[in-house]
């Protein structure tokens, strides 16, 4: 299990293989990565700064994993995500999901970011061509999330 | 009893403010710290009336407005998080 | 879009790099890795082998990337399946689907991967203790690649 | 008119053919060629009987058994796939 928050990109290649090298017992590897991207909500966005409340960011982190690992059969997760000033382009977030099988390992995965994107303390401040804007949390991220309450047993299949 | 108050992202701005420390009487509740801090008026309502968004963790948990705040708890305000 | 059947190993590093770099329009990079493991149906496996049709095994697999790509939107698709001896451990499937957002980016990687398990002609021989045998296909990889056509809108969302 | 039937996997050992030629009256669907087949005798019935589960595909597409075989073709006959 690895949990980051740091300013440094990260590799998927390293980590996955940091994650599976030496194993035989992995049979599916799910991840996704968050990136910034030059457009959101009809601006064009030339950079963003994510800021985060350390105290409480790798408390939330954990306690969404504890969940997953709760919830499916896991073998392993790595959830790193970046804080500071990024560019369009640049990843942000990074989550791996190791299990025997596949159906466990993308439902994880796809908790996770659902789970992470309304729960962890993160904010994002866009720099636009009109100024600076902290992005709006979206409507379609809390519904993500709550699929996972509302419909367990669709998902866990 | 005594708290601190921490205030992230858009409200850290609003409030111009990132911290604070915070008196109530009594065992109170996160409704009774939003009252307190509503009733200075201004941007204080107009961010934390009860049809405004925003989040409050005590000890670094997500908590309803019901959560009673021990002594010396850290109290966190902010905006729905847009992390990911 | 990239389609390979090869028989060297990947890396997903490498591949997600060179779907990403240089653009600023992807925001959600879902992946997934098959991998060969040590135990299937109650034996230890020592090695398998993957035999293909190789006439047809890129056409089925351009086939299954067209009805992603007609079924959400996404920006780039990276398809690489090995053949061949592989050990426990190894990586057998590498499916990389970029878009602008992460829930079609997430449905379409798990569509790709359900419908390369039911019609994309390859077959795995297992060496086990007890000696080699042909690995059966699973009631639930039916079961997973049937959900597309009756569960369609759950999916999509 | 006349196909080329392949046999992978399982199939292929069983039958110990990997390719052949078959020539077939009229325009046949994929079920009269099953039933050529059949017509063999011992493995063809037992692997190719209709409690079998098994695929075909005409000229690289999976097909049903009443596709036709259009001539020339090349007709694949394989077990369930199990790749990925």
């Amino acid at each position: 299990m690895k949990i980051s928050v740091q300013t440094e990109p990260f590799d998927i290649g390293i980590e996955t293989a940091a994650m599976s090298n030496g194993r035989t017992d992995i049979g599916a590897i799910a991840s996704f990565i968050g990136l910034a991207r030059d457009r959101n909500s009809g601006s064009e966005v030339s950079a963003m700064t994510l800021e985060h409340y350390p105290a409480m960011t790798e408390k939330a982190l954990a306690a969404i994993i504890d969940e997953a690992l709760q919830r499916w059969t896991l073998l392993d997760v790595t959830l790193i995500h970046r804080v500071g000033r990024l560019l369009p382009g640049d990843p942000i977030v990074l989550v791996i999901v190791a299990s025997s099988h596949r159906a466990e390992a993308f439902a994880a995965c796809e908790f996770l970011m659902d789970a992470l994107k309304t729960r962890a303390p993160f904010w994002k401040k866009e720099e636009t061509f009109e100024g600076e804007r902290w992005v709006e949390a979206r409507e379609s991220d809390n519904a993500a999330a709550d699929r996972w309450r509302t419909n367990e047993n669709n998902r866990n299949t | 009893m005594n708290c601190r108050v921490l205030y992230f992202a858009r409200l850290r701005e609003r409030f111009d403010l990132a911290e604070e420390s915070v008196e109530l009487a009594g065992t109170p509740s996160v409704a009774d710290l939003l009252a307190h801090l509503q009733a200075r008026g201004g941007v204080w309502v107009e961010e934390l009336g009860a049809t405004k968004s925003f989040r409050v963790a005590v000890n670094q948990q997500l908590v309803k407005t019901d959560a009673h705040i021990p002594d010396h708890a850290e109290v966190a305000i902010f905006p729905p998080v847009t992390g990911g």
